[in-house]
């Protein structure tokens, strides 16, 4: 029961302390106070994923808001789908916290990065543990948190705090959404903790379920970057790598699937919703892939990727294929930490230099990053047998059977997917240096420690399809039956794919055809992306990714900010302080006036007594008189 | 009875004294002279009995009134410090014993039974008036105060007479007592008309005393004319035996014909507040500001009087003692400024004259302010206990307009009073301290305290009026 | 006996200051104020546990039927609190400058502290509306004496204002003061209660707009706020602590004690009015403070947009709508100050506010933006910080009531974060400008007011029941009176 | 036939009632219109002090009117009382004239306007 407790606890403690102590601590110490608790936890949560028995535990930690008969607890909940979060976030987290300890040796904000870094898996772990939705929101707004303290870590130049407030404020209209499902549930069930709620659901009660689930799915895609809440990812590449390996690409931006799949219940009531999510999905991904195509930033491109691959993720929970979409999750931890990775160790060794037009022909100097970053390419492109074709295939299988619009326009996406990583992948390392000489003399390969992680993430991107083994290729799959008491009944249903089926082809040539020809554009032809000057045409628009941040500037920045000076010197200052003053203006200016009929004159005195007392004699006497 | 002819023989006692004693000791010897009147008046508390011919009558209130008469008149001659020393005031024994004389005049009007002894009341005190208002012989501004005044007052004192006149007329008694029995006892329609005019016209004569509204015009300009000492004793004392005398005539005589005058000083009311305090927001002149002021709590004072509710009168009595401690002091501050400013400034009574008078004597500052604050009636000071009661009274007649316009005025007040407050803490100015006799100090600060403890726990006071 | 301690202890230690005018000011002050925390503890928590008498009656105008009459229970216990928790800070802010040892100034303080008791601690409506109009009197001087240019105007306007609505409320409270049945009236809440819930519905409308037109000038509600930010950024920063800590807390503690009590069918054909007025407040306040340089000004219209949600919550007459209200009486106080003081800090070192001016303080002081980040987090009301309890209430009582103001009443956490970033953005981060260049880092004075600020915020986020469970049993008894 | 003593054995209220009250009335409201209308039009100081005794005279009339219609000796005393404080009002009155005349040679009451708004 305790060792609940620890998980969520150790990073919190390695927090305070590093956060304390942070400029006196040396940075190796801190380096290892900073490792030691996830890797904790990591054992923790294994230990708890051997012995768990198939039922729920449910850990009360505090009764945190208890107001009339509204009352909140904070109260963790272990079960399948927990634990195996629990086991990506600190698994993944304890590679990332070993890579960055060498990637961020020079940095002299060591202690507070890896500060932050234990703060965010501490609130990702509350997010993931908690019992209710209040819970998750806990978590949900604290790694908005984290995410901008580091996105905004370098503080020193503007323009990563922007993007850091960026990413904030973006997340932040998310949890309004979620915020108001939370509040729905309240006023539907009175309580939203995840047992009582379903409970309700599955009896049938509780009416507007289709408004709950759409507010909770704005929540997810905010903070999963999906298309209407999205310009905030690519933006987030300000901060230092790691934190996009570990924050937005393996931990946070999963959390919106997360939460849907934990409202599974929910959402299969309410299909409308869950056809709006499938599209909206589909939308993301291919508007990722198409962005992604021509970006001259190592960390820009593998950042749109990482948005199109949610939206796959989002296609799959559209398609209410639970297993499927979850499973994608967990080989995009592995595949796209290592990319993301690979890139910062490139980005270390290129001296801080992210424009993949400099670089070229790294193959000779980075042998272990060139070797996983091509692993890591392969599994995302989705080809057999790396563990992306398992996931992202049963995915698209899924897609055949619900719609088959869906799926072929699914299909193209994959396709740019494998074009574009290919792209990168071969301008990098392949074709001849373009990079300044200072840079070539300082080309090394990185430390043992960057590369133990990308080496042992590799490895679980080529083996990671043997969590989920589909049927017809004898697989057992394991995921699906581990999920499977938590998952509406009828999910699971095997699916049959014969080898020469369109279904099955299809997928394989979406993967290995853009490839080849990435190759043979990039690699033989030895072609080199355009200068930014060059570009023109559609190429252009889509590099300037389709005027999205310049439209929401647009549409919604430029509006508040003349608000808020129509109302600061309009309103405020000329009617309603106007309105007071002049009161005040009146009084002095109608006693002044008054102050004139003090002439002085006797004779006047004397008049106006007489005329007031004739006045008042008429009026008392008006009865005598008329 | 006695404190009157007490007085009297001390104003005369005063005139031979001067020959003998300088200014400092006759001071002192007035001061004695109205404490030990104060003293004989409270002998005869609680027992009520009618003298001079059952003219006179002494009961609680009207005890009640003349002991705030003559604490008035008690806190003047303290500041008066002697009349100063250049040789205009060349008699401060006749200044000395005319205050006494004034008193007396003051005293009749509070416990009269007969409207003889109003008129004779109300006679000596307003030539004494007079009289004081234009001693100032050099100055052109006091003879004129002078004689405004004294036209002013004696042609409404003509209305007054000629109201008494026709109340006589028509209920055939000057005693009050006479009057009530005979209304009560005729039918209404066969009184002659004339009693309603006759009604009117004594209102009006007393109102002009008490500067309501139409009849306000002389105020400012004799209270600004007239040396700062009297204007203190004519805002103070003036102004008390004024209500009493309305009180007693409007509300106790005449309270069953309220349906006839109610309208008409109802109206006057409403014009005084207005008048009162929307002229007072502009001056420049610390003194206007002030004879503005007594006219705006003039008209809060009539408030009650129209209300008519059986605490009217206790009302009244702690209203105006009040009134009369809080302008005491400013009066006192303003003449002790002026006095200061005189050679200084051209315009001595002006609030820049009192331009950072905290720095250097906070106590004359911090006096100036908590007078203010009782004028403009914030807590903590009596004057807001004496409106808080004149809105109850209000609130049980339930006359909502007056209510309305009381409070927009009472807000209005509230600019020119701190006009006082940020010219004497928060302007800058150059004045050095300023030396006041201990007399001076003494009834300064006791009228100041007198202020704070009305304002903080007012059962003090208002459980025996 | 405690309760007139805790009111005439300041009371008796400023006028002292005041007319002494020690030397050792400073030291005579704060350690009155922490006396004055540690006794008004003990009878917070004796009262509750009945070991101490929770009221204080003697007679105080026996012919009106007035009683100087004070009381402790849920609703005003989480103020006095409040009350007695801020002071000690900010006297404490005055450490380091050349106010700390001027005894006019720490007088002033304590005095307004013993108004702001005496306001909180009345059993009786005149008691509590003579401290309520007593207390601008210091405030008043303290803006006027060290506030910064044309303070004169500005705080003039803001006393006449505020006095001209209270007069209102004196209006309203004698009207129903009258009407008490039976002899002698009596200004007595409970009485007053008894008296409003017999008066017609029209009567309670109309004394429903008195009372609130004082309340909504002192809060401020939306349309009556103009004085509010020329105020705070005039006055110096330990009155603008008092005026948004503790001052704005009786307006919104005069409408939980009197309007939602006593006028019931008032409020059932005004409120919505109301609501929809405050919900306008809170977007028109957090829109404006997004483009404000001056961080006084930004933090004083994010203080008037928070007040916006505390009386659209109260208003709403649920329980978590009173209960989140109060909550968020306390959390905004500390935030606010902490705020405030962090503003003076900085206008300290680099003469400057104008957030164009400043930038890169990070670097030269780790505690202070740590600490400005977490204030601003509590202001922000982010989980597990004590803002996010009491919005989290209010945005839900407001949500229950109507969904569509609750949606609009919802944006105030995106603005909210807009501001707050925006500000901690231009402040501490970026690199430093001529202002910030040689920024040093903060004194052990400075540390000791800003660090407990924090640890409260964190606090106040994570054990909210020890708060709530106090204030519940009031609460319950005042929606007695509602139904 | 009523023989002269009658008329003479009359007593003097008896004839004076003889004329109704009302042109009593009349009579000093005339009187006491004609001392305002004085006050009112004259700047001469003297002369509206006379008119200002004329009012008062006019009050005196109708007093002792009403005393004699009413047989009641109050009236009449009260009239005495009026013209003792006429007089002395009248005295302190010249005082001021004299004074303002020594001052600025004139005693006209317009000019007399140092003191106004």
């Amino acid at each position: 029961m305790s060792s609940i407790l620890f998980i969520p606890l150790l990073p919190l403690i390695g927090f305070l302390i590093n956060g304390l102590s942070f400029p006196k601590l040396s940075n190796p110490v801190a380096g290892i106070i900073g490792t030691i608790p996830p890797l904790a936890a990591f054992a923790l949560s294994l230990q708890l994923f051997l012995q768990f028995d198939g039922n729920t535990q449910i850990v009360p930690l505090l009764d945190w808001i208890s107001v009339g008969e509204l009352s909140i607890p904070i109260a963790f909940q272990i079960d399948q789908l927990s634990l195996l979060m629990l086991l990506i976030i600190t698994g993944v987290g304890t590679l990332i916290h070993v890579y960055s300890s060498a990637y961020m040796s020079h940095d002299e904000g060591f202690g507070k990065f890896f500060a932050f870094l234990n703060l965010f898996v501490f609130f990702m772990l509350l997010l993931v543990m908690g019992s209710g939705f209040v819970t998750l929101f806990i978590g949900w707004e604290g790694v908005g948190l984290c995410s901008y303290l580091l996105i905004g870590f370098w503080n020193k130049k503007n323009s990563y705090g922007d993007a850091a407030r960026k990413a904030f404020i973006m997340n932040r209209i998310g949890d309004l959404g979620f915020l108001i499902g939370i509040f729905l549930l309240f006023q539907e069930f009175g309580t939203a903790t995840y047992q009582e709620v379903f409970e309700a659901i599955k009896a049938g009660n509780g009416s507007n379920l289709g408004l709950i689930a759409f507010c909770l799915f704005i929540g997810a895609m905010g903070k999963s970057a999906q298309i209407p809440l999205f310009t905030w990812l690519p933006d987030a590449m300000a901060g230092p790598t790691p934190v996009s390996a570990l924050i937005h690409a393996a931990t946070m931006v999963t959390a919106g699937i997360y939460m849907v799949i934990r409202a599974n219940v929910l959402f299969e009531m309410s299909p409308e919703v869950l056809h709006f999510v499938g599209w909206i999905g589909l939308a993301t991904a291919l508007l990722g892939a198409a962005i992604g195509l021509f970006q001259n930033d190592i960390k820009k491109v593998l950042a749109y990727s990482t948005v199109s691959q949610l939206g796959y993720m989002f296609m799959g929970l559209g398609a209410s294929a639970y297993t499927a979409s979850f499973f994608h999750v967990m080989t995009h931890a592995f595949f796209k930490a290592l990319l993301f990775l690979g890139a910062g160790s490139v980005i270390h060794a290129m001296s801080d230099e992210q424009d993949i037009r400099k670089m070229g022909g790294l193959k000779s100097q980075l042998p272990i990053t060139y070797i996983t970053f091509l692993l890591g390419t392969i599994a995302i492109a989705g080809i057999p047998p790396f563990a992306g074709f398992f996931s992202k295939d049963e995915i698209l299988a899924h897609l055949y059977h619900h719609d088959i619009v869906m799926w072929a326009l699914a299909i193209v996406g994959s396709a740019l997917t494998s074009f574009y990583m290919f792209r990168v992948f071969i301008v990098t390392f392949h074709g001849d240096f373009r990079g300044t000489q200072h840079q070539a003399d300082h080309l090394h390969e990185s430390p043992i420690a960057m590369t133990l992680p990308l080496i042992v993430l590799a490895v679980l991107s080529v083996i990671g399809g043997i969590i989920n083994l589909p049927a017809f290729v004898g697989g057992n799959e394991f995921l699906a039956h581990w999920l499977n008491p938590i998952l509406p009944e009828g999910s699971h249903e095997a699916l049959e794919v014969h080898f020469a089926s369109l279904e099955f082809l299809a997928p394989l040539a979406a993967a290995f055809i853009p490839a080849i020809f990435a190759i043979q554009l990039y690699g033989s032809k030895k072609a080199v992306p355009a200068a930014d000057a060059e570009i023109s045409g559609i190429q252009k628009i889509i590099y300037d990714k389709f005027y999205i941040d310049e439209a929401y500037n647009f549409l919604f920045v430029k509006p508040i900010q003349f608000l808020s000076q129509f109302f600061y010197s309009f309103i405020d200052f000329l009617i309603i302080d106007l309105l007071v003053e002049s009161t005040g203006k009146f009084v002095k200016s109608s006693s002044n006036e008054l102050r004139k009929l003090q002439s002085g004159n006797i004779g006047f005195y004397i008049f106006m007594m007489v005329a007031a007392i004739a006045i008042i004699l008429a009026w008392t006497l008006k009865s005598w008189i008329f | 009875m006695t404190p009157v002819i007490a007085l009297s023989l001390f104003g005369i006692i005063n005139l031979f004294l001067g020959f003998t004693f300088k200014r400092q000791s006759l001071q002192v010897v007035t001061l004695l002279f109205i404490i030990c009147s104060m003293a004989l008046t409270a002998m005869d508390w609680n027992h009520e009995y009618l003298w001079f011919g059952d003219m006179m009558k002494t009961n609680n209130l009207s005890i009640n009134f003349s002991l705030i008469i003559q604490l008035a008149g008690l806190l003047v001659v303290a500041f008066s410090n002697g009349f100063g020393k250049d040789e205009v005031y060349t008699q401060p024994a006749e200044y000395y014993a005319i205050l006494l004389f004034s008193l007396v005049g003051a005293l009749l009007m509070v416990s009269f039974q007969n409207l003889i002894m109003l008129f004779v009341g109300l006679e000596i005190l307003s030539v004494a008036m007079y009289v004081l208002t234009g001693s100032d012989k050099r100055n052109l501004r006091s003879n004129e105060a002078a004689l405004k005044y004294f036209l002013m007052g004696s042609f409404a004192t003509g209305f007054l007479l000629f109201g008494i006149a026709l109340v006589y007329g028509s209920t055939r008694s000057l005693y009050i007592s006479g009057i009530l029995y005979n209304l009560s006892h005729t039918a209404p329609e066969s009184l002659p008309s004339f009693l309603y005019a006759g009604i009117i016209l004594m209102g009006i004569g007393l109102l002009f005393k008490i500067s309501a509204a139409p009849f306000h015009f002389w105020t400012p300009d004799v209270y600004e004319g007239a040396p700062t000492i009297f204007t203190m004793f004519m805002s103070t004392v003036v102004k008390t035996a004024g209500f009493a005398a309305i009180y007693h005539i409007l509300d106790v005589t005449f309270g069953g014909f309220q349906k006839n005058w109610i309208i008409t000083v109802y109206f006057i009311t409403i014009i005084t507040l207005i008048l009162g305090n929307i002229s007072a927001a502009y001056q420049q002149s610390a003194k206007r500001m002030l004879a503005f002021s007594s006219i705006s709590h003039a008209g809060y004072m009539l408030l009650t009087v129209c209300a008519n509710q059986p605490s009217t009168s206790s009302n009244i009595l702690y209203y105006s003692l009040a009134y009369t401690l809080a302008t005491a002091v400013s009066f006192a501050v303003l003449m002790v400024v002026a006095e200061y400013q005189t050679g200084r400034t051209e315009k001595p009574e002006n609030f820049d004259a009192l331009n950072g008078l905290a720095k250097n004597n906070p106590s004359l500052a911090f006096a100036f302010t908590v007078a203010l604050l009782s004028l403009a009636g914030i807590p903590l000071t009596a004057g807001f206990w004496g409106k808080f009661f004149v809105f109850t009274d209000m609130f049980n007649k339930n006359l909502t307009y007056p209510i309305i316009i009381a409070v927009l005025m009472s807000a209005v007040g509230i600019y020119y009073y701190f006009k006082g407050i940020i010219s004497v803490y928060f302007n800058s100015g150059e004045i050095e301290k300023i030396e006041t006799s201990f007399l001076f100090k003494i009834a300064l600060w006791s009228a100041c305290i007198g202020t704070l403890v009305l304002g903080i726990y007012p059962t003090l006071l208002k459980s025996i009026f | 006996m405690y309760l007139l301690f805790i009111l005439l202890f300041p009371l008796l230690l400023g006028s002292f200051l005041l007319i002494a005018k020690p030397a050792k000011a400073f030291g005579l002050a704060l350690g009155g104020s922490i006396i004055e925390l540690i006794i008004s503890c003990i009878l917070l928590c004796d009262a509750n546990t009945g070991k101490l008498p929770t009221e204080f009656i003697s007679n105080w105008i026996p012919e009106a039927g007035l009683k100087f009459a004070l009381f402790v229970d849920g609703i005003n216990g989480i103020l006095i609190l409040l009350t007695a928790l801020l002071v000690p800070f900010i006297i404490g802010s005055t450490a380091g400058s050349e106010k700390a040892n001027d005894a006019k100034y720490q007088g002033l303080i304590l005095t307004m502290q013993a108004a702001l008791m005496g306001a909180f601690l009345a059993k009786d409506a005149f008691l509590f509306y003579f401290f309520f109009e007593a207390s601008l009197l210091p405030i008043y001087f303290i803006i006027n004496l060290y506030g910064s240019e044309n303070r004169t105007k500005i705080s003039f306007k803001f006393f006449v204002y505020t006095l001209f609505g209270s007069l209102f409320l004196l209006i309203g409270l004698i009207y129903v003061y009258l009407r008490t049945p039976g002899n002698t009236p009596s200004a007595d809440f409970e009485t007053l209660y008894q008296t409003a819930s017999v008066l017609s519905t029209k009567e309670q409308s109309l004394l429903f707009l008195a009372f609130f037109i004082a309340f909504a000038i002192k809060m401020p509600m939306f349309p009556f706020h103009t004085w509010q930010p020329d105020t705070y950024t005039v006055a110096p920063s330990q009155g603008t602590m008092l005026l948004s800590g503790i001052m704005l807390k009786m307006g919104t503690y005069g409408v939980i004690r009197m309007i939602v009590p006593m006028f019931p069918a008032g409020i059932a054909n005004w409120g919505n009015w109301v609501i929809i007025l405050s919900v306008i407040g809170v977007l028109y306040g957090s829109i404006i403070a997004i483009q404000q340089k001056d961080m006084k000004r930004l933090l004083a219209y994010s203080s008037f947009a928070h007040v916006g949600l505390m009386s659209a919550g109260m208003l709403t007459l649920s329980n978590e709508g009173i209960q989140g209200a109060l909550y968020q009486m306390l959390s905004h106080g500390i935030n606010i100050v902490g705020l405030f003081f962090i503003v003076e800090v900085i206008e300290r070192r680099t003469q400057s506010r104008d957030l164009d001016q400043l930038g890169g303080i990070t670097s030269a002081s780790k505690v202070l933006s740590i600490g400005f980040i977490i204030l601003s987090l509590g202001s922000v009301a982010l989980p597990l910080t004590n803002g996010f309890v009491g919005e989290f209430l209010l945005l839900k009582s407001v949500f229950d009531y109507q969904l569509t103001i609750g949606i609009i009443a919802g944006i105030t956490i995106i603005l909210g974060a807009v501001y707050t970033l925006r500000m901690i953005q231009k402040s501490m981060f970026g690199n430093a400008s001529k202002f910030s260049i040689n920024f040093e880092d903060l004194t052990i004075s400075e540390k000791l007011v800003i660090i407990p600020l924090c640890i409260l915020v964190v606090l106040g986020g994570i054990f909210p029941t020890v708060v709530l469970n106090y204030s519940q049993p009031a609460v319950d008894l005042l929606s007695k009176w509602i139904k | 036939m009523e023989t002269k003593t009658d008329r003479f054995m009359q007593s003097i209220p008896e004839i004076i009632r003889t004329i109704p009250l009302t042109h009593y009335i009349l009579l000093s409201s005339a009187l006491f219109a004609i001392g305002v209308l004085g006050v009112l039009t004259r700047r001469n100081a003297l002369i509206v002090f006379m008119a200002i005794e004329l009012m008062l005279n006019a009050v005196n009339l109708l007093l002792a009117a009403f005393s004699s219609y009413f047989s009641d000796p109050a009236g009449q005393i009260f009239v005495f009382f009026i013209m003792a404080v006429a007089a002395a009002e009248v005295a302190v009155g010249l005082a001021i004239i004299v004074m303002i005349y020594r001052n600025i040679q004139t005693i006209d009451i317009g000019l007399l306007n140092k003191l106004r708004n």
